[in-house]
């Protein structure tokens, strides 16, 4: 019988070996990892390459990891945040890399990692700095720059309901980067709010294909469902995508 | 002394612009409030590019659902008719031209549509993009709205950015506190002005040769 | 009040011009748009290049639009089939265009057409006839060939309910190439089973959102759901993909 | 005159090499028949191309469902766990790697392991590909099944395809009705002998350097 669910979060990441490559799911807060990466920090994993679309937030969650110093690179569009003391602390330091790519140049780029895609023509980023030094084409009248996949050891992402042969669904734009880091990633590690049974996931409605998935833990609801309402108090960031 | 129009008139005059059915993405920051100007019963469907099309305006308090979120990380509620997608997806439809409108910040554009609006080029600050390139890009149309002069009384329309590039030749139209200018094969033209501003001082305070293309009459103006 | 239903198939046809390039969804028959096709022969748009998996099969279908010479050229992956004899037929006789393209860089060329990706590094093909005199790279010691973005003036698709946004399902296998060839023509008319409120589907299951879709028209419930049972009688088609 | 297994007892053969768990994709034709030879209880995911995983065996009779179909074609059913995409998505599962095992037919594999299995190159044929490219190259594993000899007596492996290719150097093992051969950095292996066949034969047979990599007894053989 298939079954890639693990019991802890530990035994999750345990595979997660120094200097990894390593995809984190979320969008800000939204669809983060937070007890993947908790287990992450707690493995002690270092020197790791993260890509995440941000660069934490607050002290907590990738955050937390940056400043334990398990980061030498980040690969993300917007590192700047209003709550991203952390990372900034470290760049202006000049203790940790930065790779910086246009947010949907960093999701195609992903996507063609689990697509077997080897690079692709991209009009975004045409003509600015974040293109400099890179191949440029002219097709069909409109200029494009290549671009590379970019894949990586493993993905910590977040979902909403899992089945044991690792299908996903996720719960709103906390799904975000969730379904392509998983195609990216040679090891894929997901936190669920809950395993359901084998077939209890509409098969019409599956994100992510259990193709993709290798470890699936339940970490229970989460909170604002938990408290059956939803939140008043959700801080809003100012700042940015 | 020109006449200034409030940000959130101007956010009203690009409302106005904004037919029924339009897919549309507003920037971060002042181009959000387009949406506070929308008519009531006009369906105009907002996407965000962290993956959904029919968002919905800010939740009541109590309803937060941090699950649900816009670009700039702020609460939002979910339409019917909307539909949730990952990022990838989300950008193939910015890159792919289906979006009718984009509104972005700026801190220039130059007179053939060069965008400027990601990065001042400070040499101490961190870095950071995030979907503006994309954006900039990614629409059929792409209007710009900001005040025409920063803080400082440089003007924000120049012939040539100096600050770093977004995009090339991507910017439609600019919706200014003092004027609406349209990125044109020959260079800015005027389409409507503000207040009792004239096309002589805005040639004077830019620098730039603006053609005329307004065709209201003064006492249409009276609409801004 | 944005809706994207017209009334009758004709109507939703109409905007299709001689020598149109022209997307039609469906693998076999299974997802074929069979009433949109047939009002297409009737519009009569001729010198059309149609982009298909197949090539039609029996005589119905975009058979009949290719036995009524309305096709200049098909763009497909595999033309030759059990039931294929009118293709078959003209294409020996030199009356008909072919463009052979591997399913899956078919797929990928119609998806980044929608995407907004010029051009794409592919393994699919490498030192195959069918790479000939395309550019080609090794990357990460990988060797990949360029494919270029296939686009489309009309795409005719096949799905299973719509709202008025034009917000899609499919069914099952019958979905293939349909959501791929909504995003990828400038026009895209889809037929079918039946049109729901809005708000009815719900938004973590939407297939095709309605940006990429621009006429809906219902044409009832497909014959095998009607019946209230499967059928037992569907031919089965001996050869291939 | 050397043994020859039949197609079922081949199919069982490369059923037995399916670790439970693995995804995978049979090709039309012969190959489809390894399914039919998968222990009970054991799970094995089959991909089909045209956009699912989780496809189960043929329907019963009256139970036909035109919307659920395999590659080939050929109504199939579902199974509990399984999930259906559009084809872009299906084909980037298979070009990125993520398949275990593909099962594919032939006309030819040489032994540095290319295929050609799409087209035989004749003139007056009309010329169809389908997916077959795509699945040359995509599974961690690609499996021939074929007989050893065309019916013409040619071998099937030889040391150049002398037909259209399919894929370069993409071929991880090949069943054949005489013997498994997996493809080496020397050459071809023989792991796996049926019958009475000895690798001096087939050495013969084929005009091929064969390594001998049997690791079986001939009384391991009986299994075939």
């Amino acid at each position: 019988m298939i079954s890639k669910i693990v019991s802890g979060l530990d035994e999750a990441v345990s595979g997660i070996s120094d200097g990894a490559v390593v995809m984190i799911g979320g969008f800000g807060r939204a669809g983060q990892p937070v007890e993947l990466i908790d287990a992450l920090l707690a493995h002690g994993a270092k020197d790791l390459t993260v890509i995440n679309n941000n660069a934490g937030n607050g002290d907590t969650g990738l955050a937390a990891l940056l400043a334990a110093r398990r980061v030498r690179k980040m690969i993300c569009s917007f590192p700047r945040q209003v709550d991203s003391q952390v990372f900034d602390g470290l760049y202006r330091a000049g203790e940790i890399e930065l790779e910086l790519v246009p947010q949907g140049n960093l999701a195609e780029r992903i996507r063609a990692a689990g697509a077997g895609i080897g690079a692709f023509f991209t009009p975004t980023g045409v003509g600015t700095a974040l293109a400099e030094g890179k191949e440029t084409r002219e097709i069909n009248g409109r200029q494009y720059v290549l671009e590379y996949a970019l894949p990586a050891d493993v993905a910590l992402v977040s979902a909403l309901r899992a089945d044991r042969w690792g299908n996903l669904v996720y719960r709103k734009t906390a799904r975000n980067f969730g379904p392509i880091m998983a195609a990216a990633a040679a090891t894929t590690v997901v936190q669920v709010d809950e395993i359901v049974e084998l077939g209890a996931i509409d098969p019409e409605s599956v994100v992510t294909p259990g193709i993709y998935v290798n470890h699936v833990v339940a970490v229970g609801e989460r909170a604002w469902l938990r408290e059956g309402e939803f939140v008043g108090a959700v801080s809003t960031e100012g700042a940015a995508s | 002394m020109t006449t200034r129009i409030s940000r959130d008139a101007l956010a009203a005059r690009v409302a106005r612009d904004i037919p029924e059915g339009a897919v549309m993405n507003l920037g971060i920051g002042a181009p959000t409030r387009v949406a506070n100007f929308l008519p009531d019963g006009l369906e105009v469907i907002l996407h965000t590019e962290n993956g959904m099309l029919g968002m919905g305006p800010e939740p009541e308090p109590g309803r937060v659902d941090p699950d649900l979120i816009n670009a700039g990380k702020q609460p939002v509620t979910e339409q019917a008719g909307s539909a949730y997608f990952h990022h990838a997806d989300s950008f193939a439809m910015m890159r792919g031209g289906h979006l009718d409108v984009c509104v972005l910040g700026a801190f220039q554009v130059s007179e053939r549509g060069d965008l400027a609006n990601w990065s001042t080029g400070a040499a101490d600050s961190i870095p950071a993009v995030g979907g503006a390139m994309d954006l900039a890009i990614g629409a059929k149309q792409v209007f710009v709205m900001t005040d025409l002069f920063a803080r400082s009384g440089e003007p924000k329309l120049v012939r040539e950015c100096s600050y770093p590039l977004t995009g090339v030749r991507c910017v439609t139209r600019i919706y200014t506190d003092h004027a609406i200018f349209d990125v044109s094969p020959s260079g800015l033209s005027v389409t409507e002005l503000f207040g009792d501003n004239t096309i002589e001082e805005l040639r004077e305070l830019t620098g730039l040769d603006l053609v005329d293309a307004t065709t209201f009459s003064p006492s249409d103006r009276s609409h801004a």
